[in-house]
């Protein structure tokens, strides 16, 4: 039996594959996305049936469900009682009454930075970023959302309610920060700036960035300030046209699983807190994660940007018209 | 030309039509479904504004620029760079040793593309190979950011380009008929008059289709840039793959695509007469 | 004075271990036509390449006009050579070709341009200034070749097989064209071919080479008529050749033992000693005449046609080994399988050195 | 002068195989790293991360699918492009010249445009993304090449050598089984390990047309995106080796042949 | 009945546009060696493609022993060819090579060595079956493409300028050998060459041909002492020619007026009416001896030394149109810039047809 999943790259670890294959005695096949829009427009291209899970950013889940994609969730077979309320966003995984999806792991996109070379003051605050005192030293997470919303957080918006008329005020923020930006890059190119010293702040890390680093450097860091940080959630679906629906909800309840959390939570491609409070993590894993601060941290947090299709668009062009700034 | 008698006749199309077949599904078709698809609005109806996002869009024509740039300066340097190296190769390397450096010359050739940028991200970085033998050698006071810029993906891509020039330039100089230089030297010229009024004139075609390779191969490249380039600017592949990536907007996508094809037409158009490919 | 244009002395060449030239030693007179003849492989274009400067020799001199010109390279030598695949540059036109040697002597544009075309013209080309070389045939770009050699006025020029690629016909025609030319620009030429007939029909003065070494030099008649060696009797032009034992050489006259029987000819030799002698196809006589000297009987084999006469070939019936060869007016008689009487005149008999 | 020239030349030489190697030799170095980041300063040598590849399922995998999509794929282009060159150099055909124009046209187009339109036609089709479909993809990039190799190899000499063989008595299918092929060899062979070559480090057109299964190089984007260690460098290293093996071991090959 | 082995029956060919050869008509008899004489693009490969079944004319039939095979593909013919590039598999050792043909008749393995070991005796390269082709010289390989044409015992052998790639003292050499090899076996063979020295050498029957159409052909002594056409006679070996009108032709002999005089000859022609003579150069006279027939005095330009004989070109005085070609024996004292009387005997003139 294969279980064909549509995964972020943390999925693909297979530290955390390998323990549910074995125990199912199942292969699990894997494809990487990029962005929600990249994840449908691979099950458009497939047939119906040809995937049984999909991972997807929480705040597009409802647009998984208009597309009929999704088949509810049994509640009771999941351990939703013991996931952080904050980050059950119920508003979005529920459509109907009916749940849809589950939120696995969630995090920030926020500041990280190298305790040695900047001031942990500093990062503090997002207005640090434009200022001149770290110019040419900062790095931009190359993805558009959570860096629009922590621009939008640096002016004063709520993430949840953006409009169109807010973007030409975001748009300048983001020229600020990029005029301060070395470069504007993926996961590698990123961590591999601020590994390096290649710059000392990166624009929309987190503990997704440093965790995974920090046993090696130390000095990496990351910090939620004043205005707060962009939550992140990744949630589970499971496909209506699944033919291993069993299977499909197996794999559910072994990710959320407090063995399946903490393997998740550590992965390799990028580290994060689990959604379920009840995660097996060992206590250097939990303080590396900040496990403790979290209700702190999540108090301060914002929503993720959730634009609809046409505003979506409308800042997919200001990411790129701000990457093609000089 | 119907030399072939009747028992040679009968066989041809059957050689070619597989060729042929597969060019015809695989390559015309494509594109024919690409075209189709950029002028294919959601509902179906025809619409142009794929194409016309992409005038009106300063920052998308801006990728196109940025492509013609870099591959331009790609291109020159890399000839000018492995030109000499393959004349170095050809004429003063004894015979004996000719084919071992050549192939020392192209053996970083085989290790993976990939592997290969982010080898330069690395040797470029801040702290890297490059950065401590300069600031190590006193030269310069501060590492001098080398990573993550326009001259990073310059360099990754001339790394593989020259690599591939000499090839084919060694190969040209090498089927000169030894006797053109002689004659030129017969007549009074010296090395430096015999490479500029002979060698240089009669390597010249075997040039231009390696620059045309290079131009071909450069501007639809993604990998380089994506990783060297640090997303300080967007070249086409980038473009091109983030509307496939981040939007699934294929339409959009297959639009970028036709046009950086007929940019690449007229760099084709440009060098055609040097391009066929011909029986020895 | 009387030094020769071109005196090459005493050189040796080896590449890598391969000797190729032994010891060879040549004069070359302005105004002369000399040809270099001799098998594949015998050392002619590496001799030609030290004339030209190409190739520097391990050991002996090259004094041109009486200098030392053995390391002078070939762009500051008064020599200009004709390769045999040409080499016209193609990617100028023929004007611009002839007009390159002028060019690198910093000939200004008009002048060279009015010498290139009479150049041209002097080897009939005079409208093919602007075409391309691959737009000529072989004899043309041979012509071409010749006028780019010519136009920079050089001592000697120099020739490697200039003929080799074209066919027959063309090939006898330029021969005439290449001997009226040189007697008209008086330029001396050295041709290396390993085709007799054009080396009979070109030279001045024939230089037979094999093996690395000159065989025999001199005007090609006495080179066809008195030739040095066995080699060149049988390399310049064909010969019947019978190889004796001194009997006896008295007052004058030596004995030689042969397969075919006693000769008797004037000469001396240590008796005991051996030598060969040749005879020509055409002073071999079928029949005994009166006053000639008889070669024994001898089995007719081939008789071919060959337009102005017959080639016989017949075998001596005394000893199978030896083959005759004789040249028949078309008229005469003799068939395939007749057995004749062969003979010649003594003063047709060739004595070899071997 | 000349000594100087003679020094000036040596100097670029050196210089340049400086650029060529300068990349080559930082992976291979920091393959050994004994910590989590390839830079300076050097901490190994260690093998840990050799150990991390060979343990890493994925990358195996990838490694032997991309084996059987390079193999695959030349001798599927090779095949066609022998055949195709055949027929042209060989017979005359109507719009010949049109026809090898259009066989050779993919070789002045982008592989991101060619995957491009592979990924949009399947689409439409409805072909599911597959390792066979990236093959596909290599297939339309590698048969232009083989072609023009083989093509410009047929020359008019073999024309009889051929002719030969039917006058001899051999049937068309003889003709090409016991005397083309084998007179080709030479340059199929060149074609094919060039085709091998390509596809086997080609990663755009396989990382849109493959679904679970797929290529090494896309493999190693992937760990590459997941963040920054030494195992990018471990595999890279060692698929530099695999490769030089194979080269060496082709060079011995062909040298034969030219001996013999 | 006396139908012969080969009958080409009013073939015409055409390459696209081109129009190749024009109604051509041949027969080739049993056992007969049958040259095509001819310029480069005057037909001859063709021809012989035709024959071979590599061609299939545009028009006409070509029959062998009786049967039509004019589109019987090459495999099913009883014609095998040597190619002029030999075309040996480079692949395959010689004796492989030389079997070739026999594994295609399923002859087995056995067998056939020990035939193409016989084959390959017959050339004289006993000892070169393990060998490659790379292996030999060019005259080597030329052998080995004979022993592999002939041993499938074709009625018919078809060599397409075998010895065009050798040079000449080898040429010679295998020119005898073919011949003789020729008549050992008493295959019909059909040879096309452009060298009219081989064509004589080796020709049973000559067919002369010129721009797709067979200008004469009979024996070679036929062909060379009674040339049908101008261009027969000039490029079957060399002439004087000389054209004229007729004056007068009154009880069988004619007056032509010619610019170097007016000739009589025995003969009918309408007055008024234009033909050409030609004399060959060894029936060229220098000097008026008696009964022979004066064509003015000339001057003697190139004397060329050809070994057996001086080749003289001279311009006649009236008409400096008109070259005159002889032959002189080498003592002759005739040098450059002489005038000469020139003349021929009435018996050595030659009438063409034009
Ligand atoms: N560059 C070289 N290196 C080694 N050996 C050479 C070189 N050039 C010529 N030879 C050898 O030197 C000998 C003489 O060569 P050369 O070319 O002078 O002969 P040739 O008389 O011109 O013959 P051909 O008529 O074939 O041109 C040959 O045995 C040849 O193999
Ligand atoms: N395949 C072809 N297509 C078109 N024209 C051809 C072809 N083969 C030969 N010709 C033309 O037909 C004419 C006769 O050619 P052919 O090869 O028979 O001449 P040839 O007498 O053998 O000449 P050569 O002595 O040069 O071999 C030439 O004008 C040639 O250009
Ligand atoms: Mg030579
Ligand atoms: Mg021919």
């Amino acid at each position: 039996q294969e279980l064909n999943a549509l995964i972020w790259c943390d999925h693909a670890d297979p530290a955390l594959l390998q323990p549910f294959e074995e125990a199912n005695g199942v292969k699990v096949n894997v494809k990487e996305f990029e962005g929600t829009g990249a994840g449908f427009a691979i099950v458009d291209q497939s047939q119906p049936g040809d995937w049984d899970v999909m991972v997807i950013d929480s705040i597009d889940v409802p647009r998984g469900v208009e597309k009929g994609l999704f088949e509810p969730l049994p509640e009771d077979k999941l351990p939703f009682a013991d996931l952080f309320p904050e980050v059950k966003m119920d508003n979005k995984t529920v459509v109907n009454g009916k749940r849809y999806a589950i939120t696995e792991k969630f995090g920030y996109n926020t500041i990280s930075f190298n305790k040695t070379k900047v001031d942990p003051a500093d990062m503090d605050t997002l207005s640090s970023l434009t200022g001149d005192k770290y110019k040419g030293r900062l790095a931009i997470y190359d993805y558009y959302l959570p860096v629009i919303g922590m621009a939008a957080l640096a002016i004063g918006k709520k993430t949840a309610d953006l409009t169109e008329a807010d973007l030409p005020a975001i748009k300048e923020e983001l020229l600020k920060m990029k005029a301060n930006a070395k470069l504007v890059g993926e996961v590698t190119a990123s961590q591999t700036a601020l590994a390096t010293g290649e710059v000392d702040i990166l624009v929309g890390g987190g503990e997704w960035v440093t965790a995974g680093l920090a046993k090696e450097n130390p000095a990496l860091d990351f910090s939620i300030p004043k205005e707060g940080g962009v939550l992140w959630s990744q949630s589970l679906a499971m496909f209506k046209d699944s033919k291993n629906k069993d299977l499909a909800l197996k794999f559910i309840q072994y990710v959320l699983s407090p063995e399946g959390q903490a393997r998740l939570a550590t992965s390799s491609c990028y580290w994060g807190m689990p959604s379920n409070k009840k995660a097996a993590l060992t206590d250097n894993e939990k303080k590396t994660l900040r496990f403790d601060e979290q209700p702190a941290f999540l108090a301060r947090a914002q929503a993720y940007p959730a634009p609809n299709a046409d505003l979506d668009k409308k800042m997919q062009d200001m990411w790129t018209e701000m990457l093609q700034a000089q | 030309m119907s030399t072939k008698p009747a028992s040679e006749r009968a066989t041809p199309w059957a050689l070619v039509t597989p060729a042929l077949l597969w060019t015809l599904c695989f390559f015309v078709l494509p594109f024919a479904a690409m075209a189709l698809t950029s002028v294919t609005a959601k509902d179906g109806s025809f619409t142009l504004s794929n194409y016309a996002q992409f005038f009106e869009n300063p920052s998308y024509w801006r990728a196109m620029v940025n492509s013609l740039q870099v591959t331009a300066i790609v291109t020159v340097v890399s000839v000018l760079l492995a030109y000499p190296l393959a004349w170095i190769l050809a004429e003063q390397v004894p015979e004996r040793f000719q084919r071992l450096a050549l192939m020392l010359a192209v053996l970083p050739f085989w290790t993976s593309y990939v592997v290969r940028s982010y080898s330069w991200l690395l040797v470029l970085a801040q702290n890297g190979v490059v950065n401590r033998v300069l600031t190590g050698s006193g030269l310069f006071a501060d590492p001098v950011q080398l990573a993550n810029t326009r001259l990073a993906t310059v360099i990754g891509f001339v790394h593989f380009f020259v690599m591939l020039l000499t090839l084919t330039i060694f190969a040209n100089l090498k089927q000169l008929s030894p006797s053109y230089r002689k004659a030129a030297a017969d007549l009074g010229a010296g090395p430096v008059r015999t490479f500029i009024h002979v060698i240089l004139p009669l390597t010249l075609p075997g040039i231009v289709v390696g620059a045309f390779l290079t131009f071909v191969l450069a501007i639809g490249d993604y990998i380089t840039p994506q990783i060297l380039g640090g997303n300080n600017e967007l070249l086409m592949p980038q473009l091109i793959m983030m509307q496939i990536g981040r939007r699934g907007d294929f339409p959009l996508a297959s639009a970028l695509a036709i046009i950086l094809m007929a940019v690449v037409t007229v760099a084709y158009l440009a060098s055609a007469r040097w391009l066929k490919i011909e029986r020895a | 004075m009387n030094a020769p244009l071109v005196d090459v002395r005493n050189v040796s060449h080896r590449f890598g271990q391969a000797s190729v030239l032994h010891n060879v030693s040549l004069r070359i007179e302005a105004g002369s036509y000399t040809v270099l003849l001799g098998p594949s492989g015998s050392g002619k274009t590496t001799l030609l390449s030290i004339l030209g400067g190409f190739v520097v020799p391990t050991e002996g001199n090259v004094f041109i006009r009486g200098e030392d010109c053995t390391a002078v390279p070939p762009a500051k030598r008064p020599t200009t050579t004709v390769f045999q695949d040409y080499a016209l540059f193609p990617h100028m036109s023929i004007g611009k070709n002839v007009a390159f040697g002028l060019r690198m002597r910093g000939v200004d544009g008009a002048t060279r341009a009015q010498r290139a075309r009479s150049a041209l013209k002097l080897v009939g080309l005079a409208d093919a200034f602007d075409r391309r070389p691959h737009q000529l045939s072989g004899g043309q770009r041979q012509r071409v070749a010749l006028a780019r050699a010519l136009v920079v006025e050089p001592a000697v020029l120099l020739l490697d097989e200039p003929l080799g690629a074209l066919d027959l016909k063309l090939r006898r025609q330029m021969q005439d064209e290449l001997k009226a030319l040189q007697k008209s620009v008086g330029t001396a030429f050295v041709h290396v071919t390993h085709d007799q007939e054009e080396a009979m029909a070109l030279a001045d003065h024939c230089v037979v080479m094999n093996d690395g070494r000159i065989e025999d030099e001199g005007a090609p008649e006495r080179v066809y008529s008195q030739p040095a060696t066995r080699f060149s009797a049988t390399f310049m032009g064909e010969s019947t050749v019978i190889s004796g034992t001194v009997a006896g050489s008295r007052s004058g006259i030596i004995t030689l033992r042969t397969p075919v029987g006693d000769i008797s000819l004037p000469g001396e030799a240590t008796p005991g000693s051996t030598f060969s002698l040749a005879v020509r196809p055409e002073h071999l006589l079928l029949g005994e005449p009166a006053g000639s000297l008889g070669l024994g009987e001898a089995v007719v084999g081939d008789v071919v046609f060959q337009g102005s006469f017959r080639r016989v070939l017949a075998t001596s019936k005394r000893d199978p080994g030896i083959a005759f060869l004789a040249r028949l007016a078309t008229g005469s008689p003799v068939a395939s399988g007749d057995t004749v009487a062969v003979s010649c005149r003594p003063e047709h008999i060739i004595r070899l050195k071997d | 002068m000349r000594a100087f020239a003679k020094i000036l030349a040596t100097v670029y030489a050196l210089l340049l195989y400086g650029f060529i190697f300068l990349p080559v030799v930082v992976l291979v170095l920091f393959s050994l790293q004994a910590t989590q980041f390839p830079i300076p300063p050097f901490t190994g040598p260690s093998t840990r991360w050799y150990a991390a590849v060979l343990a890493d399922t994925r990358l195996t995998t990838g490694l032997l699918h991309s084996i059987l999509v390079a193999v695959g794929s030349s001798l599927v282009a090779v095949t066609l492009g022998f055949l195709s060159a055949w027929g042209f150099a060989r017979f005359y055909l109507p719009g010949s010249a049109f026809l090898r124009g259009l066989i050779t046209l993919p070789l002045t187009v982008s592989y991101l445009i060619i995957g491009m339109g592979l990924l949009v036609l399947f689409n439409r089709v409805g072909i599911p993304k597959s390792l066979a479909a990236a093959g596909i993809g290599h297939v339309v990039v590698n048969l232009p090449l083989c072609f023009a190799i083989i093509y410009s190899q047929m020359g008019d000499h073999q024309i009889n050598i051929e002719r030969a063989a039917r006058d001899l008595g051999a049937s068309e299918w003889k003709v090409l089984l016991l005397v083309t092929v084998p007179v080709m060899a030479p340059a199929i062979f060149a074609s094919f390990f060039l085709s091998m070559t390509f596809s086997w480090d080609e990663f755009v057109i396989s990382f849109l047309l493959t679904r679970f299964e797929t290529t090494l190089p896309v493999e190693i984007w992937n760990l590459l995106r997941s963040g920054l260690n030494p195992k990018t460098n471990a595999v890279g290293s060692l698929v530099f080796g695999v490769s030089i093996v194979l080269v060496v071991a082709f060079e011995l090959l062909l040298f034969r042949r030219k001996q013999s």
